[in-house]
């Protein structure tokens, strides 16, 4: 199977992320393990400056979003050829604490092929180079969440 | 003259006050040349420019690209996603 | 909140895993970050002797697997005191190629705490001292399939 | 006279042909004393008692540990889950 053939979901959407329907989307019959990573909305942090969260308000540039996840997808399948199906789904709207808000999913034939890691690949590069924001609504009102990532020529 | 579109989003968007606008500008006009516009003409985002992200055509684009004809202009800051 | 009140689900089922069910049971309002392991079914193998697969009939010695199950976890809370919520789930009985047929799960309030290496560390262990079996059943008859780690006094 | 049951799993248990077994063994017998009774008591067990895994009370049990009484032991081959 070429890479082009191989499932490949990015989607930016207003709906639940459903995880059952994403892992079967990308699994093949070689397809023996999954790593999967989900964000959710923290309504309580600690770490740094704590605070507490009543709703993440998420909005996207959509197209290119999407072209920018399908990028992220390849760099996954440049990095780890092994990989069998790629899932990056990122949920945008007003969403509430404790709920799933990103998916990253990479499939493979045996779970020591990099698998864990092109997961965690994913997310860090959907955090640097998808255009997606987040405002934060709190006890003490609004604020947007600031990203630092400034991408490089090419990226 | 181009015609161009541009977007905002995020804080850009709040400062702006719109979501796009569509304007011409000069054949030869870069991103870095773009922001100086975008400063003088709307003083409101001239603060934003410093560490504004500039997109052409859904892809990153730097001070020295020229801005082609019809380009759709994306303006956001670094983005938080996930 | 201390490890004990802390939610920890293991369990040896003949259920379909689900996961978005088992992702919110392991959800705290301070989660953020969730890593999932899922194995599956193969239905064709091509590493080492390269074979197909009909379909594995899975047993498990249940209550000691539970117990076992449970000491996974524990010892993933022992080297990665931030994790919130831990899933530790196998499926048994007759699983045909693309069924998900083992879940590890673990959340934490960020992802850079641990969380992809505590949920890889969870299916190593399961796969070594959890007393599950599966034998193969393909086009040229059945099979058990050969484990290879032998536990050590205190495992 | 210690009782015990016994419980076999995968290849075990398809040499063994049955499931479970009830027995009474002698207070001290260690693992290692029972694996050889059993191998003397039923040689199709017999090359399965060089490999196999021995649990007492569901926990792993290795050759000097003693059986006690009521023990529930479990014999099985490495583990294959996942």
């Amino acid at each position: 199977m070429t890479a082009s053939e191989l499932p490949t979901i990015y989607s930016i959407t207003e709906s639940e992320i459903d995880l059952n329907d994403l892992l079967e989307k990308i699994t093949l019959t070689s397809t023996g393990a999954a790593a999967i990573f989900t964000g959710m909305v923290r309504g309580v942090t600690t770490r740094g400056d704590a605070h507490e969260t009543e709703y993440l308000e998420y909005e996207s540039y959509v197209p290119m979003a999407e072209a920018k996840m399908k990028q992220v997808a390849d760099e996954i399948r440049e990095r780890w050829p092994v990989i069998e199906g790629i899932a990056v789904v990122q949920r945008i709207g007003k969403l509430y604490p404790k709920t799933p808000t990103v998916l990253i999913a990479c499939t493979a034939a045996h779970r020591d092929t990099g698998v864990f890691d092109a997961a965690r690949y994913g997310i860090d590069r959907l955090k640097e180079i998808v255009p997606v924001w987040k405002k934060e609504i709190g006890p003490n009102g609004q604020e947007w969440v600031e990203g630092d990532y400034i991408p490089k020529p090419g990226e | 003259m181009n015609h161009i579109k541009l977007l905002f989003f995020a804080t850009i968007r709040d400062r702006a006050g719109v979501r796009s606008m569509e304007m011409d500008i000069p054949a030869d006009m870069t991103i870095a040349g773009l922001k100086e516009k975008l400063s003088v003409d709307y003083p409101n985002l001239k603060e934003s420019m410093r560490s504004v992200l500039m997109t052409i055509n859904r892809e990153y684009a730097f001070d020295e690209a020229v801005v082609p004809a019809n380009a759709e202009i994306g303006m956001f800051p670094p983005v938080s996603g996930g």
